[in-house]
């Protein structure tokens, strides 16, 4: 009964297999990542202008940021990406139990990645870092360039959070429905969907972490 | 008794009644319906626009508004016409109605996604109306900085927002696109069996799938920029204007062929229907549209030339630009072969064609002076660039869309536009078309820059010709909206195949059932193959 | 198409590898490689970019038309950055100011 | 009200027949090929025409002669007009040694412009016939262009960096200049008027109004705004000598090595810290907001003074790291 329900509503009409449709969802996903990827090139470009051309000022700037908070935040997002793919695993192999035990870490560990981005946004306004009338850096005579090194930290990094932001939200749908016992291990395409998502903003996240935290520790 | 049974027969229009089934509705050809409206309403928004331009640059002086509206007038007609009009006009109207059809699937891939395109045009849109009531924006739609950022104290954030939502909806259409072609294609319908139109919108998906993120990515910095100043382009603080520029041309430079290249693949199916011939070099025809899809990312800086841009990126920049012509010049060319022993009609339809590829081709060429570097330093920022662009996008692209309206009009309402009168708007068209903007290549090497509200004397006998023209083309703009509308209660009743056409939309009733077809249709032939039709219709 | 289940084990091992590649990346940003800094970090963000896209997101499973979509992507952002630097790189080659 | 018909600009530089010669080769492509298409389409629509809706033509799928002949021959003549183009364009772009020096500053919406000699316009600029010109160009504000149309040339004018442009009128007149780039409300009030005059006129009127050649205007900032009180023009004190600084090659406290020309100077006194010369302590404070365009490009003219002509070092040779720097270390 209730899988006959599910089988409905898995095939929608446009379509003539499963399989067709299974492959359209993934295709479609992957290109919008491709767009993603474009949507973040604009920010790469200019981090990549400006760091040419004052890199002895965003190396001061990137200096201010704490690694280790950095590096331990990396870990979060790298361990909610494991417990993601295990998500995926269990909807595979069509075990509901461990599907919704995956997919409530990967929301934690996103609500965890989160809540340590707020702490060390929050730093910056306590230490003049946002750009603005109140700026200030020690340790170099040129502000506005500092000024450029943060706004594009603010950009990346906030344009990153959101994302996670919307991927949380995502995750808190896909369990709900988890629950209600929508997928089976032949019907999970909104989860591989959902995952290929979350590992994307991830691996936006391995850039940005050398990018702005590690670069430039060392300048002459 | 014909009539009866047409009513009778069950459509996509009369599948469901009601607001509600038109607002929730899933289905790509009402979707391709809604868009229709929409851009009918922007595209007559930016006319108006367009006459008030026109009319003050009748005298020198600046008579007829003052110099804040005047710059208002240009910078919402260049938005509008844009991103609310030519970039979703072949695409999301008749894209949407046709592509599944001839690829013989019943929908688009993502139907709900399909949907929220248009929602996102018209919210949107709803931003730009919103500038556009409040007090206006007066950047010029290229939203140079810094003056966008600083120092224009009009709704520069309104607007940016409005486009970057619409800018969503051009995504999202690409992607479906590129999935349904993928995915979609009915048993049979190989890659090289594909009507022409659904290359070229196969290829303007992958640029609005790679270049539109940009813009809004661009659009962000620059809204950032102008709300939290934050930076990121201003001089003082070493950030560089130029950046911006860079950003912006990456997606517009390739967003000119997201507006040209579906009219490019209309006029494939104009000219192979109307002289029931095969396209002549099926193959170069459809790999120019990939080619042209491309090349059109590597051209950029163009529009940088004087701008402060190293010259050596100039150079680059304007060899990479001739390349763009040549997958052009090849469809131009090809065209021209297909006619040659033909059996030419001179249907309404035809006739559009046979304007665009003049139009486009006088476009294009001018584009090959403006590529130029050598030139563009004289004619850069003057009206010769006004009248290459208008050449193209008026002349040719929306050519091209009005001659793919009047094509697929039968099929997707089941009558027949009054021909005598579309025949004798085409010409209007045409004729106000060139006395409007040939004017604005002299005016343009003489030296009037672009986006004056007040010029010197010298040039306004050309102006007058050109403000002539215009009050022509508006003539010859609402005719078809008139017999458009007369025609859906008052026209022929058409057939199925009013044309003797080969696509497969061509093969299910006008207008077509709520699934496209009775059955999933099986391929066997190329596309184009008239004996074949000729043949099933006598067997 | 027939769907591949990787085992839990694969995600370990590549999980483990990724939490050690971050690591490295950091550690080696403590020492003075001068220029070299930026390269290795790049170069590690590559590689842990590339475990994630062909593991966890079962880019090797998946069929080629999907490898072109990532490696197309990749390309044009590779346009975006090249051009533009090309014209930044290039500014005062030509004793000029402003060209 | 205007009645005439012009169809064709006044050239009146030496750029100008080149852009024209160039033009006119495009043109004469870009017609052959409209009328070639436009002949055809119309042969071939009349002597093809439908005569029953029953003919069917027969289907030809190509030729692939054709398709590469019509791909090569474009193409060729593309590449010809890109490297014809952009020869000219070179041309336009290298203003020739010696040229005279002339100051902009665009500004919402005036062109304010200096000459060397000290005489300042605005909206209007007096040269001589015959003679190159070069203009350094910045802008307080937005982005503006320099367009002069009767000399085929045009540049940005950008806020916070130098463009350059150049010509050498070649017709005594009097010529349209127009800021080419939207700059907001007036923008189409930025115009003036280039006046091109015999060398014997010009010399006239030149000798009216001025108050003191440029350098000299410069020379006296100098003194107002202190700088005199740190940079003595001597090897003395804790400030780099500024004689034969314009043109030589710097050498920066990190180790870099950077040409001194406008920008660099201008950068100097706006932004010191940015490049910190070697040997010397980034005590320099910013002139940032003390001084206007105008007189960063003064001062800059009196600076380019300490250093004796000919010294703008031709393109490609490289000048050696001045001594004065090194002697410093
Ligand atoms: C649909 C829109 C569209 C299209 C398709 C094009 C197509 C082309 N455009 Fe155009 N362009 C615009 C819209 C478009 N453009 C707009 C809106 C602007 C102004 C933006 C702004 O600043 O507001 C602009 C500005 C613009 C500039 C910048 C000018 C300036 O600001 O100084 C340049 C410079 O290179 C340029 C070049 C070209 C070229 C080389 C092509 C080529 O693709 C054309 C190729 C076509 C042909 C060549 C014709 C067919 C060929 C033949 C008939 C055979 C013979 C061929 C040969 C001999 C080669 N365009
Ligand atoms: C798809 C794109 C598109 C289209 C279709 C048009 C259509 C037209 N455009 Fe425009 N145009 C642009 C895109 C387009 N334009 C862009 C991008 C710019 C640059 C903006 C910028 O600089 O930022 C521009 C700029 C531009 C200028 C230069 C302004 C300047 O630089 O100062 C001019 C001047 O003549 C002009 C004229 C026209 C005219 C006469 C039409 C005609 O074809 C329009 C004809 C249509 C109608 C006339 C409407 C139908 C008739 C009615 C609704 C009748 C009722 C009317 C009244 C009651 C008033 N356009
Ligand atoms: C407080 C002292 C002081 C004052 C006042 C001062 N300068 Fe300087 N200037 C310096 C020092 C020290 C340096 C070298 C360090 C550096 O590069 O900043 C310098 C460097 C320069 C340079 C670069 C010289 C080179 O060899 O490359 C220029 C040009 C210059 N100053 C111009 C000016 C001008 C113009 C003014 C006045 C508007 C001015 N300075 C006022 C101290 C001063
Ligand atoms: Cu200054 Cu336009
Ligand atoms: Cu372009």
């Amino acid at each position: 009964m209730l899988a006959s329900h599910t089988e409905t509503l898995a095939l929608r009409e446009q379509f003539e297999t499963p399989a067709q449709q299974k492959e359209a969802s993934s295709l479609g996903m992957w290109i919008f990542l491709v767009t993603e990827v474009m949507f973040f090139s604009g920010m790469f470009l200019a981090y990549t202008v400006y760091r040419a051309a004052f890199s002895q000022v965003f190396s001061v700037a990137s200096n201010t940021l704490n690694v280790v908070i950095g590096a331990v935040n990396t870990s979060v997002l790298i361990c909610s990406s494991f417990t993601m793919v295990l998500a995926v695993h269990a909807a595979q192999i069509g075990s509901r139990k461990l599907l919704i035990l995956f997919l409530i870490l990967t929301m934690l560990l996103g609500g965890v990645f989160l809540g340590v981005k707020a702490y060390e946004w929050n730093q910056k306004f306590e230490e003049h870092h946002v750009p603005g009338p109140t700026f200030h850096l020690d340790g170099t005579t040129q502000q506005g360039q500092a000024q450029l090194f943060f706004s594009l930290y603010f950009a990346m990094t906030g344009v990153h959070a959101l994302h996670m932001v919307v991927g949380v939200g995502i995750l808190l749908t896909l369990l709900i429905q988890a629950f209600a016992g929508r997928y089976t291990a032949e019907y999970n395409t909104p989860i591989d969907i959902a995952g290929l998502y979350w590992h994307f903003v991830d691996i936006v996240w391995i850039f940005l972490f050398p990018l702005l935290y590690l670069i430039g520790r060392h300048h002459h | 008794m014909i009539t009866e049974a047409v009513q009778e027969r069950e459509t996509y229009l009369n599948a469901s009644y009601g607001l509600k089934s038109w607002l929730l509705t899933k289905d790509h050809k009402r979707i391709g319906l809604l868009y229709l409206g929409t851009i009918t309403f922007f595209f007559f928004l930016g006319g108006i626009f367009a006459t008030l331009i026109r009319l003050e640059l009748l005298t020198p002086k600046g008579d007829l508004v003052s110099a804040d509206i005047y710059n208002k007038l240009f910078t919402l007609h260049g938005v509008i016409m844009i991103f609310f009009f030519l970039i979703p006009s072949i695409p999301a109207t008749l894209g949407n109605f046709f592509l599944p059809m001839m690829i013989g699937a019943k929908d688009l891939a993502f139907p709900r996604i399909n949907l929220l395109s248009w929602y996102l045009l018209v919210i949107g849109g709803c931003f730009g109306i919103y500038a556009m009531l409040a007090g206006g924006v007066d950047t010029g739609w290229t939203f140079y900085v810094p003056y966008s950022s600083t120092y224009s104290n009009t709704y520069v954030v309104a607007t940016g927002l409005g486009i970057f939502i619409a800018g969503f909806s051009s995504i999202l259409t690409g992607l479906n696109f590129i999935v349904t072609v993928h995915r979609m294609r009915a048993p049979g319908m190989t890659w090289f069996r594909m009507p022409l139109f659904v290359w070229a919108n196969y290829a303007t998906a992958l640029i609005q799938v790679l270049g539109t993120p940009v813009l809004a990515i661009t659009l962000v910095l620059l809204i950032c920029e102008r709300s939290l100043h934050i930076g990121i382009f201003d001089p003082a603080r070493g950030g560089d204007p130029i950046l911006f520029q860079h950003l912006f041309w990456f997606y517009s430079h390739p967003a000119v062929y997201i507006m040209v290249l579906p009219g490019l693949g209309v006029v494939s199916e104009l000219v192979s229907t109307f002289s029931k011939k095969p396209i002549f070099g099926y193959k170069f025809v459809a790999f120019s549209s990939v080619a042209i899809a491309v090349l059109g990312f590597l051209v950029w800086g163009h529009h940088m030339f004087v701008s402060g841009q190293s010259v050596y990126a100039g150079l680059a920049f304007s060899f990479l630009s001739y390349f763009v012509a040549i997958p052009s010049a090849i469809k131009v060319f090809n065209w021209t072969a297909t006619l040659h022993k033909g059996s030419i009609s001179y249907a309404t339809p035809m006739l559009y064609a046979f304007g665009f590829i003049g139009l486009f081709t006088i476009g294009g060429l001018t584009g090959l002076f403006l590529a130029c570097l050598g030139v563009d330093i004289h004619v850069h920022d003057t009206y010769f660039v006004v009248a290459h662009f208008h050449y193209i996008m008026v002349g040719g692209a929306l050519m091209a869309y009005l001659g793919g309206l009047h094509y697929w009009w039968p099929k997707m309402t089941g009558r027949m536009y009054p021909e005598g009168f579309a025949k004798l708007s085409a010409l209007t068209i045409y004729l106000g078309f060139n006395l409007t903007f040939f004017p604005q290549f002299i005016l343009g090497y003489l030296g009037m820059p672009r986006r004056y509200w007040t010029y010197p004397d010298e040039f306004q006998v050309l102006h007058v010709m050109s403000t002539a023209g215009a009050s022509v083309l508006a003539v010859g703009y609402v005719m078809p909206l008139i017999y458009f509308i007369w025609s859906l209660r008052y026209g022929e009743i058409a057939g199925p195949n009013p044309w003797g056409a080969t696509g497969l939309e061509w093969k299910t009733a006008s207008p077509p059932p709520a699934h496209n077809f009775d059955e999933t249709p099986v391929v066997t032939t190329e596309a184009y193959d008239y004996a074949a039709l000729e043949a099933a219709n006598v067997g | 198409m027939h769907e591949h289940i990787d085992s839990i084990k694969t995600y370990a091992v590549v999980f483990v590898a990724l939490l050690f590649l971050t690591w490295t990346t950091t550690f080696v940003a403590t020492i003075d490689l001068g220029p070299f800094n930026v390269v290795v970090a790049l170069a590690i963000a590559v590689v842990k970019m590339m475990l994630v896209v062909l593991f966890f997101m079962h880019l090797r499973h998946s069929t080629i038309l999907m490898k072109v979509v990532i490696g197309g992507g990749l390309m044009w952002l590779g346009i975006l950055l090249l051009f533009s630097l090309a014209d930044f790189g290039t500014r005062g080659w030509l004793p000029v100011p402003g060209k | 009200m205007g009645t005439e018909l012009p169809l064709f600009p006044v050239e009146a530089s030496t750029v100008a027949p080149q852009v024209d010669h160039l033009f006119f080769f495009l043109l004469a492509v870009a017609a052959f090929f409209t009328a070639a298409i436009f002949v055809t389409i119309f042969y071939f629509a009349i002597r093809y025409r439908r005569r029953s809706e029953s003919e069917m033509p027969v289907p030809v799928h190509g030729v692939m002669a054709l398709e590469i002949t019509w791909s090569v021959i474009p193409f060729g003549l593309t590449m010809v007009m890109f490297a014809w183009g952009a020869s000219v364009f070179f041309r336009a772009s290298r203003p020739p040694d010696g040229a005279q020096q002339i100051y902009v500053v665009g500004k919402r919406w005036m062109w304010k412009l200096q000459h060397m000699e000290g005489q300042r316009e605005i909206n209007e600029l007096h040269i001589p016939v015959g003679r190159p010109v070069k203009l350094t160009m910045t802008s307080e504000d937005v982005i503006h262009s320099f367009f002069v149309p009767a000399f085929r040339t045009k540049a940005d004018v950008l806020p916070g960096r130098y463009t350059t442009t150049w010509f050498q009128p070649t017709k005594v007149g009097k010529y349209h200049l127009f800021c080419a780039q939207y700059c907001g409300t007036k923008h189409s009030a930025m115009i003036g008027w280039i006046y091109v005059m015999e060398p014997q006129d010009y010399q006239t009127w030149l000798s009216g109004g001025a108050t003191g050649s440029l350098a000299s205007t410069g020379e006296k900032l100098f003194q107002d705004l202190a700088c005199s009180n740190c940079h003595h023009l001597n090897d003395q004190g804790r400030c780099p000598n500024l004689r034969n600084v314009f043109g030589s090659n710097v050498l920066l406290s990190d180790g870099r090595t950077i040409k001194a020309d406008e920008g660099y100077i201008r950068e100097s006194i706006l932004n010191p810290s940015a490049k910190i010369v070697a040997g010397y302590q980034p005590i320099m404070p910013t002139f940032q907001g003390l001084v206007t365009e105008e007189g960063v490009l003064q001062l800059i003219e009196y600076i380019k003074s300490l250093t004796p002509k000919p010294v703008p070092a031709a393109p490609g040779t490289t000048t050696a790291v001045s001594p004065r720097k090194i002697s410093k270390q």
